[in-house]
Formats: structure tokens, sequence, C-alpha cells
């Protein structure tokens, strides 16, 4: 089986999965720029001399308030949000695709209990669920990533568990139980690469989800703390200057909204190329 | 800086955490979204009791006098139909970015409360706009000899809105309700000099002083001894319907939305200029800019400096030096900073100017510790003269044994635009010798809370100033000070040095007694002094308004609206 | 009705598109159905029985396609036939009984409803359609056919299903029926009664029958005739008895070997045939039987020609048995 | 001797929801196969006999009822003790598209079978003996590194078929593993089967609707209905000789391949349709199709009593015999 070489051809045919690569290739780059960081200034450094600044060449992007370069800082934010978003999702992806994996192949009690707590995190809008939750742990990063993971990781679970369902009654995940497979195993090596797609899919699409909450956590104040380059607590910060330094707010909420289209765009075109549907044979 | 939306943050997290009965979280968001209607808050070291700060207390009080507040609007309009041929027509529209809390004036402590309340009543006593103790109810007063007794003098025929006459027994009975502890009055520590009451006949009122105490002048001055009538007292009726002698008559409260109050024709001062005031709440600083340059809204009050420079078009500008300071308190009774030579050397290392550069784009002036005009301390007293000087600090550190550096943790408000900003500039600024802030950016009531416990190594704080040295640091600088524990320094030198200013009566004499508290303050420099801000008043089709140091809206007694 | 033959196929062959390559499914494909016989058209999965039935009915999936030959039926030649006249022989000339009576039935529509649809899509009236409806539902042996008119299709068993996919197939009352393996999803008991009805009422109309199977046994029961496809060609028919007792072609052969003997006392092995059925990747030319075949000689390369045997038993073989006369 | 597999008074249960009827899937079964013995069951559609094949493979647990393997009481067992089992007994399933995991080659799908059972000491044991496994079932070892959808039909169940012995299994089960076959290809694996069951010593349980293909490899039969046992006896008796109404009326409606012209129709097909297991009738579920059935059949259900050296569940056994 040629899998990942015929999903490169048909990431390849799909133009909004080749924009959202690009994109998101950019900014990991962006991501690798800050943390090996060979960012033009600290991201943190304040030119004090050079408040203020539009974009010039000593500061490609500005400067901000207290001249600390704008174009270094939105490098930095978006390390930040990946940071903070990679964490999230990676947390949501294990644990909730664990469980739903568990709850649909083992079923009965843990099955409905899981969902039913599930649909209870469902009944809340996940911005607001993530809001009350990092407002309960305090602001920072490891806060926010984990408030996010909490937020994703139900519908992880359902991603995971919808799959599991059918294919716990396919004859070859019964043969493997005739066969006097280990559950673990049953679930580790005949279950779970059928459902990997559909989690790789939501790896990308939570992802996007992920740095939007994030990025709106810090613009309320509750996410990255100063000096901490985050992307929303900058573009928060530079809503007031918008008319007068519009290139602090412009900056950041160019990313932010790149990021997020992005992870959307190559999400959708992952999932278009995983579908089995559209395989051939 | 940002303008950070609080409010929304309190709401969606107050439903959050309402609808996921968390109650630990529930009763967080409680408080928050009643201390909503507060803020901007002033320091809580403003009120002397911790009781009339108590945003739960403020909130369901306000909750009461919105019903009520129809009654006192009819009574005014009969008022009004009796006499005043040339009746002044017209309303000033004031904006601001936060609703009123009480309507009692001697528990009211958040700003937009006292300028709401400072135009409907009047005080023994008033300041003019220089922040000079002037007359008011009383028009003269005298001191004895050995200034425990004060005398005052009440004016005749002044009326409160209500049609009551205005007497000696009003008066007594208002000072007493501040003395009485059950009332949890704000000035209350102010006056405390006041050992008896006594009114000798109906425009006489002695007040029998337990120690010589100038200031008390400066005290009686402000809105929170404000003479309100014996009967509403006895009604009870005080925290409802308010009911003074002011310029103004109070109308109504729509909570969340706008106070009117309509003119009162009959003011001792004599009519004002307009018809009445509609007092307007607007989401936040920004709109409220807009609304001022569009003529939607007369006089805007603005704190946020940051908003403040963008105004343009046809609206005036008027910058008042502020009373209050921004400051790094530091608490001395933790490691290094128990070393004076180190709190000399954050001084040192840090440049005032370039934090008024950035965190509020120039906006203010670099200050020591007394902002009041009259006893201004000279910037130039602070330690390195007030400037910047890495290298002093540097040296003071290696002699202090600091020289590796330590790290700090330092709590920020949320509450106020600029401390976020501000504490980032010090952060980088101290970060250059060594010394690394740890920020926590708090929300008001865990700041609160940590402040008042004084569980910090240092403190970014906005600290409203007031008329007189003493009230404004009487509490922090002298060892029984109520909140000498948070300042955590004390010497005799302040505790004799703030004694004597308070039985001086001499105004020159208290100045010279001021500077040299001043001068020992910044010598012990237990804090970092760093600026004071602007009060910024928008104006647009007003004139004749006179602000006030205090952000008073006095003045609008005088203002009229541009035909 | 119109003389001649009702079904006639010329040379049809039919192909799908894969990635621009065509490859035959069904190639040259030659037959005439008498009025009112009965023919069998009998092969293993991928011989072309079923693809040569959707050729002519014309429902054929998207990228198949008939490339060449004919077909016509009662007269009616229906390549290039546009889809509203193919709808107008589909129903009334032509009528097609498929596998799987569940998904054939719309599960939202009551049984008559259904019925009465095409009956009205042809021109009946209400009441006329109404009263058709209950005749045929009688004529297929539905008990209750007022009670069953009203039922919805999940409440039937299959038995009952596929008998109201027959009397669908009969209210038209069109001349030729193709059965497409209408029993496989049923039980055997289920599947004698289908079989008895189908036969009755084949006696009663005289309709032509067309009966596709991979079941030998069950179709020699029922036609006249057997057509015996594989790897889309036609590679024997003849008169039922004819192809069982004596087939010519050595798949034939081979396919009756393989079937389990129901009344021998002793149990051999069972023939095997060597290999497996062809796949669309082999090459299309010669006899699609020589790679399995044990005779198969170098002439197998090349298509054999239909060879006629005795009247109307023919065969394409280059070595066929041979048959002791 | 002990029996391979010995059942008593098996039941099961189905509930699909709260509201809706439980399936009785099967009704008090009661057999043993001996070793070595092949049994064939056979029936039309929810006859049971499929709910049988996963009892007896403990895929399923039953009701009510015991299951014996090799001696051992096996009805409730679960986890290790369960997968230990399965090195007893191994089951082949009807479908060769749906019982191989699409996304593993064969080669891995059989090797893992020996991996997880620690049944050869070195990858090199395992990838010998998975070449030797699918020598056994007829296959081209090179196969190994395909796709099961790269195989035809055929193969595939080969493929199944090797993977069910690599674990060396005493008594193996075909769930109507030959059903989706094609005929020719059916004949090659009935082939295989019984060359496997002489050459490795195994017993079978065969289960089928097609009883001329029951016919063909089973030394017994068992004639389902309706979740319970209705004829039982060796393969001649049950497919030339039946006693039971069903017994003959299912062999008659298997289609007989006609030879001659005269043919013609065959006996009149026994009518009615199959009951529905969520409400079989009283008595013997056979009688509301049963032409000679008495009251008694509709009131009282038959038990299996030994009728002319076979056991049949007819009251009116004895009668049809004397005929």
């Amino acid at each position: 089986m040629s899998a990942p070489r015929s999903l490169m051809r048909r990431l390849g045919a799909s133009p909004s999965a080749v924009a959202g690569g690009i994109i998101v290739a950019l900014h990991l780059v962006a991501m690798f720029i800050a943390v090996f960081g060979i960012t033009p200034y600290p991201p943190a450094e304040q030119h004090p001399e050079s408040r203020l600044q539009g974009p010039s060449g000593a500061f490609l992007l500005g400067t901000d308030q207290f001249g600390r370069d704008v174009l270094s800082r939105v490098l930095d934010g978006v390390r930040l949000s990946l940071q903070v978003s990679i964490v999230a999702v990676a947390i949501a992806a294990v644990i909730g695709s664990t469980v739903g994996l568990a709850a649909g192949f083992f079923g009965r009690r843990f099955d409905s209990v899981t969902m039913r707590v599930a649909d209870v995190f469902f009944a809340f809008p996940a911005i607001l669920l993530a809001l009350a939750i990092v407002t309960a742990l305090g602001p920072g990063w490891r806060n926010t990533a984990i408030a996010i993971a909490v937020v994703y990781t139900p519908i992880f679970a359902r991603v995971a568990r919808g799959p599991v369902l059918s294919l716990r009654t396919r004859e070859y995940v019964e043969a493997a139980e005739g066969l006097g497979f280990h559950p673990a195993r049953i679930l580790v090596v005949h279950i779970l690469p059928n459902v990997a797609a559909a989690i790789i899919v939501q790896v990308s699409l939570a992802l996007s989800w992920a740095i939007l909450t994030e990025s709106s956590l810090s613009f309320l104040g509750l996410g990255a703390q100063p000096p901490q380059a985050s992307l929303g607590l900058m573009i928060s910060d530079s809503r007031v200057l918008a008319t007068t330094a519009w290139w602090n707010f412009a900056a950041p909420a160019v990313v932010v909204a790149a990021l997020v289209i992005g992870f959307n765009m190559f999400g959708d075109g992952l999932r278009d190329a995983l579908d089995p549907t559209r395989e051939n044979r | 800086m940002a303008k950070r939306a609080h409010w929304l943050t309190r709401v969606v997290a107050l439903m959050a955490a309402l609808t996921l009965f968390v109650s630990a979280c529930g009763d967080d968001a409680d408080d928050q979204a009643a201390d909503d209607t507060s803020a901007p808050v002033e320091q809580p070291d403003d009120s002397s009791d911790a009781a009339a700060d108590d945003p739960g207390d403020s909130a369901a009080e306000s909750d009461d006098a919105a019903e009520d507040a129809d009654d006192s609007g009819d009574d005014s309009d009969d008022m009004e139909a009796d006499e005043a041929p040339p009746a002044p027509t017209g309303v000033i529209v004031v904006g601001r970015a936060a609703d009123i809390d009480v309507l009692d004036p001697h528990r009211a402590t958040a700003f937009q409360s006292v300028q709401a309340l400072e135009l409907v009543y009047d005080t023994l006593l008033s300041l003019g706009a220089d922040l000079s103790v002037g007359p008011g109810l009383a028009e003269s007063w005298e001191f004895s000899g050995d200034g425990r007794t004060l005398t005052m003098h009440l004016r005749d025929g002044v009326q409160f809105h209500s049609g009551d006459s205005f007497d000696s027994g009003d008066a007594a009975a208002s000072l007493n309700r501040i003395l009485d502890e059950e009332t949890g009055a704000v000035t209350r520590a102010n006056i405390a000099s006041i050992a008896s009451v006594d009114t000798p006949d109906a425009s006489t009122v002695v007040l029998n002083l337990s120690q010589a105490d100038a200031p008390i002048l400066a005290s009686l001055a402000d809105l929170n001894a404000a003479m309100m009538s014996a009967d509403a007292i006895a009604a009870g009726t005080v925290d409802t319907a308010p009911d003074g002698t002011g310029p103004f008559i109070w109308g109504e409260w729509q909570q969340g939305e706008s106070v009117t109050l309509t003119a009162n024709v009959d003011h001792w001062r004599g009519a004002p200029q307009v018809g009445g005031i509609e007092i307007r709440v607007l989401p936040d600083e920004a709109s409220l800019l807009a609304a001022v340059d569009v003529g939607e809204v007369n006089v805007a009050v603005i704190t946020d400096p940051l908003v403040a420079v963008q105004a343009g078009g046809d609206v005036e500008v008027l910058r008042t030096p502020a009373l209050a300071y921004h400051a790094l308190m530091m608490n001395s009774n933790r490691g290094p900073l128990a070393d004076q030579s180190v709190r000399h050397a954050i001084s040192c290392a840090i440049d005032r100017q370039e934090v008024i550069d950035s965190a509020a784009l120039g906006e203010g002036a670099v200050t020591g510790p007394i902002t009041i005009p009259a006893y201004q301390s000279p910037p130039d007293g602070l330690p390195c003269g007030g400037q910047q000087d890495a290298a002093e600090a540097r040296r003071l550190l290696e002699a202090a044994g600091q020289g590796a550096g330590f790290e700090l943790n330092v709590i920020v408000p949320m509450f106020y635009a600029s401390a976020v900003d501000e504490a980032q500039v010090v952060q980088a600024q101290l970060g250059e010798v060594g010394i690394e802030l740890d920020l926590e950016v708090l929300e008001t009531d865990v700041y609160v809370e940590r402040w008042l416990a004084a569980d910090f190594d240092a403190a970014v704080a906005l600290n409203s100033g007031k008329i007189d040295p003493h009230q404004m640091y009487v509490r922090y600088w002298t060892s029984d000070g109520n909140l000498n524990a948070i300042a955590s320094y004390s010497s005799d030198t302040l505790d004799e040095l703030m004694a004597a200013g308070r039985v001086e009566t001499d105004p020159a004499a208290r100045v010279s007694i001021y500077a040299a508290f001043s001068a020992a303050l910044q010598e012990a420099s237990p804090w970092v002094w760093i600026y004071n801000g602007f009060e910024y008043r928008m104006l647009n089709g007003v004139e004749n308004f006179t602000p006030m140091p205090t952000g008073s809206l006095q003045f609008l007694r005088e203002a009229s609206l541009v035909e | 009705m119109t003389a001649g033959p009702v079904l006639r196929l010329e040379g049809l062959t039919t192909s799908i598109s894969v990635g621009g390559e065509v490859r035959h499914l069904v190639q040259d494909v030659t037959l005439d159905i008498e009025p009112g016989e009965k023919v069998g058209f009998v092969g293993e999965s991928g011989s072309g029985k079923s693809i040569t039935m959707l050729s002519i009915m014309g429902l054929l999936p998207p990228n198949v396609a008939v490339t060449s030959g004919s077909a016509v039926v009662a007269g009616v030649e229906l390549a290039g036939l546009a889809e509203r006249d193919y709808q107008r022989i589909r129903g009334s000339r032509l009528a097609m009984v498929y596998q799987d009576p569940m998904s054939a039935l719309n599960p939202v529509m009551r049984i008559g409803a259904q019925i009465a649809e095409g009956l009205r899509a042809h021109g009946a009236e209400g009441p006329q359609a109404d009263e058709t409806v209950r005749r045929v539902l009688g004529d297929v042996g539905i008990p209750d056919p007022q009670r069953i008119a009203k039922s919805y299709p999940h409440q039937l068993s299959g038995g009952m299903r596929q008998r109201v996919m027959i009397a669908m197939a009969l209210a038209m009352e069109p001349e030729l029926i193709i059965f497409d393996e209408p029993t496989t999803a049923l039980d055997v008991t289920i599947q004698a009664q289908i079989l008895t009805l189908v036969r009755e009422l084949h006696a009663a109309k005289n309709t032509a029958i067309v009966w596709v199977t991979h079941d030998l046994a069950l179709v020699s029961n029922l036609v006249d005739r057997i057509v015996v496809m594989y790897g889309g060609r036609i590679v024997e028919q003849g008169p039922v008895v004819d192809v069982l007792t004596s087939p010519r072609h050595r798949y034939t052969a081979a396919l009756l070997s393989a079937f389990p003997e129901r009344h021998s006392q002793v149990r051999d092995r069972l023939a095997q045939i060597p290999g497996g059925p062809p796949s669309l990747d082999d090459v299309q030319t010669g006899c699609p039987f020589r790679t399995r075949c044990v005779h198969a000689i170098e002439s197998c390369d090349a298509m054999p020609a239909v060879e006629a045997g005795e009247p109307s038993h023919s065969y394409s073989c280059w070595v066929p048995i041979k048959v002791a006369s | 001797m002990t029996a391979a597999v010995s059942v008593r008074e098996l039941s099961r249960t189905f509930r699909r929801g709260r509201r809706s009827a439980a399936v009785q899937a099967l009704r008090g079964v009661s057999l043993s196969i001996e070793p070595g013995e092949t049994l064939g069951v056979v029936g039309e559609s929810g006859c049971g006999k499929s709910t049988l094949a996963r009892l007896i493979a403990r895929l399923d647990e039953p009701t009510t009822g015991t299951i014996e393997i090799l001696g051992d009481d096996v009805t409730h067992m679960h986890g290790q003790e369960l997968r230990q089992l399965r090195r007893s007994v191994q089951m082949v399933f009807q479908d060769p598209y749906a019982s191989l995991n699409p996304r593993r080659r064969v080669g891995t799908a059989v090797e893992e079978v020996l991996k997880v059972h620690k049944l050869a000491d070195s990858p090199a044991g395992r990838a010998e003996r998975v070449d030797e496994l699918l020598g056994l079932v007829g296959l081209d070892p090179g196969l190994a590194s395909r796709y099961p959808t790269e195989l035809s039909g055929g193969q595939r169940q080969r493929v199944g078929i090797a993977r069910a012995l690599a674990i060396e299994p005493s008594i193996v089960i075909f769930d109507e593993s030959v059903s989706s076959l094609d005929v020719s290809v059916q004949a090659e694996i009935i082939n295989l089967m019984v060359a496997l069951r002489e050459q490795l010593d195994l017993t079978y349980v065969f289960i089928s609707h097609d009883l001329g293909v029951v016919r063909h490899i089973a030394d017994r039969i068992a004639v389902m209905y309706v979740g319970t046992i209705q004829e039982l006896g060796t393969w001649t008796q049950v497919s030339d000789d039946p006693v039971h109404p069903y017994t003959r009326a299912l062999l008659d409606a298997v289609p007989h391949m006609r030879l001659d012209d005269q043919a013609g129709p065959q006996e009149t097909p026994v009518l009615g349709e199959i009951p529905n297991p969520a409400d079989p009738p009283t008595g013997c579920a056979f009688h509301p199709r049963c032409p000679h059935a008495t009251a008694l059949c509709s009131e009282e259900r038959p038990a299996l009593r030994a009728v002319a050296d076979r056991l049949v569940a007819c009251h009116l056994a004895a009668e049809f015999v004397e005929q």
C-alpha cells in the first residue's frame, strides 16, 4: 500500500490543502525561528528610543510602545500559539482518542457514562468552557493549554468512538478476538489504524480552533502573561493604537487569521484526501 | 497600552462559572461582576474601613436605590415649578465608562459615585480649583487657641431639595452619622478627633476635638463628609433617595445606563447655567471619546492616557495633573528589600520618564510622594535625583551584597490600563541591573486580597491622592497607621513629622513640615514613586468648566452649554 | 404484440473506462429470446451476466457504457434511445426483478402506492390503478392484498417483498421480465415458493423470462434454455437438458462437476477448476477460459467461432467435448 | 473418551431495546461432538445456527446452559482464560472480505497469531511457519506480502483458514465459510477442508444453509429451526432418509439438477413463512407450516427423542418411521 505517496498526491490535487499546507509550513518556519532564538531582536527587548516606529529597515514590522520589534514579537507569538495549541491538542488527542476507542470498544456502561460526560461538555460553547477553566486555574500558557485540552478532549473521544462502533462489529475484529488476541492489541493494531485518518483530520482542525481559543484567552488577558509575546495579547494591547500605530495591530491579527484559516483549509484537504470513499479501489 | 475587556471577561466568566455550578468559582465571579460597576476603583487604602469597600454590599444597595429613584425625581419637579422665572435650559451630557454604585455619600468610594453625588450634596467647607479650603455651608470658622475647638457659622436660608431647611441639627446629625462606627463611613478616621458636636444655636456648630487637628478642615470639604438632613438620616432613606443641598437635584438612576440630575435653581451659590445633567455610561473609553467627538457627550471622563492622546477635532482636552500617583510598592520586610540600599538601588535603576513615555505615551510627570500642588515633593529629591543611574544602582547592590541580583515577585492589577505596561518597562529596566521581576497580572479582587495581606515582594499600584498630605499618608507611614503593615516601613522621624503636621494650623508651617516628611520618605525609599498622570476631561459644546486635580466635576455648577 | 423475438442482442459489447483505459465487461453477446421463452443466464461472479442485463435495461453505472452492438426489445432499438423513451420501454415492455428487494423498494412509501405509481406513469387512472394493484398482489400469492398494499416494505418478510417486486414487474404486463438472482437472498423453502410462483405465472401469462443465476440446479427446473457466460462472453447455450447432460464447452463441464452431488452415497473430492476467474486486467482476446482450461491448445489464443451443434445448442470452443452420437 | 464439544440446554436471548421483544436465538440446544468428527449444522435464517457457532467458539456467552470444550466447562470464561481457550477452538467466518483486516498484509496477519501466542521463537522461525501454513492451505507463500484486497475470494478464505490453523486448534468452526464463494471456488475450499481434517486430525463444526454442501462434508447433521434442533443424525440418515417433516421440506426445497425432460415441476413447496424468532410459535416451532400438524403439535414442544437411530423432535416421528 503506497498510502503516504498516494496521500501526498491526493493532497496535492486539492488547492485548499496546498494553500493551507503552505500557510501552516510558513508558520512552522516562524515557530522554529523563535524556538532557535534567531528572531531579529529578542522579543521582549525594549528600544525606548525607537518607540512606536512604523515599519522600516531596522524594524521590518515597526515597533510597539516599548520600542519592541513587532516582527520578533509576532514570530515569538506564533511560537507560543503553536506551542500552546500543539501541547493542548496533543493532550486532547491522546486522552480523547484513548477514551473514545475504549468507549466504543468496550461499550456498555463505560460508553454511556463517557458519552454523557462528553454531552455535558458539548452543551457549553468551547470558548466559555475554556474561559471558565482558565479562570479557575489562573492565567498562563500551561493553564491555557490545559483548558483547551479539556475542551477538545470530548471531541476526540467522539471522533474516535464513531468508527470504532462500526469497526467493532466488523468480522475481522471479531476474528481477531476469536484468535485470542488481547483487547488492547485489537484496539491498537486492528482498530486504531482505521480511526487514525479521522483523528489526524481532527488534529488539524482542532489546532485551528485551539489557536483561535488561545488567542481569545490571551486577548482577554487570561492566556500568556506579559512580557510574553502572545498574538492575542498583542492584538488586545494594540487595539487602542489601531488608528495611530496600525502595524501593532495588523501584524498579529493577520497572522492569527492566517494560522486559523491555514489549519482549517489543510484539515479540510486532509479530510478529503483521507476519505476512503475517494479511493479508487 | 491596552484597554482590556475586563467587563467582558467577567461577564463571560460569570456565565460560564454559574452554569457550571462550581461554587468556588461562582463566588469569585459574583464579586467580579458586582465589582464591575465600581471600576475604575480607588485604591483600597482610600477606605479606612474595609466594610465600606465591600463590592457585594454596594451592589445590593444600588438595587434598592434604583427602585426609589423616581420619588425624588417627582419632588424636584414640584420644586422647580415654584419659582425662578429665568429657568436655565439645556442638559450637559457627561459620559464615563462606569456606573455609580452606592448612593450614600458617606460611603461612596468609587470615583464615579463621588463625582455624581458631589453635584447633589454640599459640605461644610469646600475646595477651590487650587484645592484651597474655602467656605461651604459654613460661611466662616475658627479654631480655638489650643486648636481643640472648631466653631463653624452656618449659612442661613439653605434648603434641602426636599424642602426642609438646613440647620446645625442637620450638620450635627451628619457628623455623628459619620462618626458612628455602624455607618461604615469612609472618612470616619479622618474626623475621628471630633469628641463631640455642640449646637448652641441653629446656625452654629461647635466641634470639640480630642486633639489639635488641622487637616480636619480638608476632610470636612470632602464629599464623604456631606451634609444630609437629620430627617433623612432618621428615616433611613439616605441609601436610596439622595437629598442634599447641592446645585443639582437627584433625578433618576437607570442602572448601567444613566443618572439624570436637574438644576437646583434655589442653590445658595446661584442657579446652575443649565437645566440639568445626564451622566451616561458607555462601554469603554474609546467609545466615550467617539461620543464626545460627535457631540453626543459634552463632558467625558477619560482615565486612559492612550485613549486621551487620540482626541482631536472639536474636542477640547483639559489635562489636570492628578493627585493619584503610580508607584512600585516594595515590601521592606522581605529578603533583599529589607536593605535600604537595595531599595535605593531599585529606585535609581528605574528611568521614570521612560515609564511615562512607554506606558502612558508621555502623559504624566515624574513625582515624589506628595502630589498635592501646595505640598508637591520635588522630583529631584528622589534617590539619584529622580534620574536613572544604573551604575549607581549596581554600586549600591554590590555594596549591599546583592551584586549577583535576585528575583522579585510583583503583583500587577488588571483594573487600570497602564499597570501591565508600567510593569513591563520596570521589568526591563531592573533586568539590566540583575533584578528579575516575576510579574503576576491579577484580577482586581485577587490583587486586592494579595495587597491587603501584603503578600508580594512588590506591587505595581496606582494610589489615589488626597487633598491634604496628612490624609494622604497617615495610614501608611505612621507606625500605628492601619495600612502600615502593607507599607511595611515606619520610623520615629516619620511618626513625629506626621504628628506635627496634624496639630499645626499655620499653612506655611505645614508646608515645611511636609517637605521634611517627604524628604525623609524619599531617603528611606520604601516605595518607588514614579509619576502622576493627568485627569482628562474631554469637552465638546461646554464652556466655563473648571477641572480639578481630584477629578471632581463640581464646577459643572458653573458650566454652560455653548450656543 | 410485435412479431419476432422479444429481445434480440447482436454483438452487444459493454465496456468500462478506468483511468482512460477501456475494458470490456461484456463482449460480443448475440442472442434471441422468443415470446414466452424462459432462458437461464448462468455464470460465476464476473462472468458478465448481470452487466448484460443492466445493458438491456439501460441502467449501467456512470463509467460503464454499451460500446458496440445492438439490443432490440419488442422491435425497438435500445442503442441511443433517449432517457424519456427508455423510461417508457422500462416497465411497459421490459421489467426487472432485483436480487435485493429491500433496496429496490422505497422504504417510506406504501407498497400499493409504489405499484400504482408505476401504473400511473404509464397512463393508468386512479381507481383503475388501485384495482390493478389488488389484482397483481393477488396474482403473486399475497394472501391479503388490501392490507399488504397499505404496508411499508420493512413490515414484510424477504419472501413477501420479492413477491411484491414480481407484482410490480407484472403490473404493466411487459413482454419480458428479467430476474436478476431474485432468490439469492432468500431461504431455500422461500426460494422454492418463489420458483413455483414464477413457474405458475409463466404458465398463466406466457411472458418471456430471463433468469440470471449462478445456481445451475435451480435454474434447470425453470427454464427451457440455458446460456452459460464466462469472462464476459457467452461460451455455450442450448436446451437445458442438452447443456446439463452433454455440455460441449470445457467450462460448462468443469462447472457442472464442481457441484456437490446431492444424492450420491459416496463423497469424492469435488472437481475443481484450477486458477481463478478472469479479472479486468487480463488480456481480453482469445477464449477467456483458456488460462484455466486443462485442454487448452495454441488456437485458444484466438476466440473460437460459435459452433452450432444440435439444433439450437451452440458453443465456442476449440476443443469441445466430443459427443458420442 | 471425552467429547470435543458438549453443549447442554444452551439458550441465548438477545435484547435489542427496552421496549422491543427479546429475540430467542437459541432455545435449549444440547449436543456433543466426538473428537475427529464433523458436525454439520443446517437451517434457514433465524434458526440459530450461527448463534450456536459463536457460542461454541465462545465469541458470545449463553443466557443459560453449559458449554464444555474437551471436558472443560468454558461457559463463562473471561479474559486470559478465554484467550487460552482460543488455542483449542477456532472459527472461520463467512465473509473472507470482512474477516481480514484490509490494512494488514496476509503474511503479517498470519504471523501476528504466531507472535501473540508465542508459537515460534524467532522472527525467522515465524516467517518459516507462515510459509508453511500458506503452503498447507494451498497458497503460494509469495502471496504473504499481498493485501487482502489483492486476493480473490477463494484465496482470502484460504488465508482465513491458515490463520485459524496457525494456532493449532483441535476444533474448527466454519460459519457459512463457503457460502459467498462461487461454485468452482467453493469446491476447492471444501476439498481443502476435507484434506486438512484428515491431515491434522481436526474436529469440525460446519455451519451452512446449503444442505448439499453440508451433506458433502459432515459425518452427522443437525437440522435446526427457530432456535431448536429438529433432527440430528448421520449424514445419510438426514439427507436421504429424513424423518422430521421440516427436514423433508428443506430437502424438497433444495433444487435438484434436472437431467431429463420429464423433471418438470417439483413437489409443492412448503407453505408459509419462517417464524420471527422474537415471537416463535407455541409447541413445535414448525407446526404452522407442517402438513401433518395435530392439536398436540401446537400445544406441546416435542423433545428431541431417539427415533430410527437418530434424534428427532417431532410428536409424530414414530408414525413417519412406520410408514
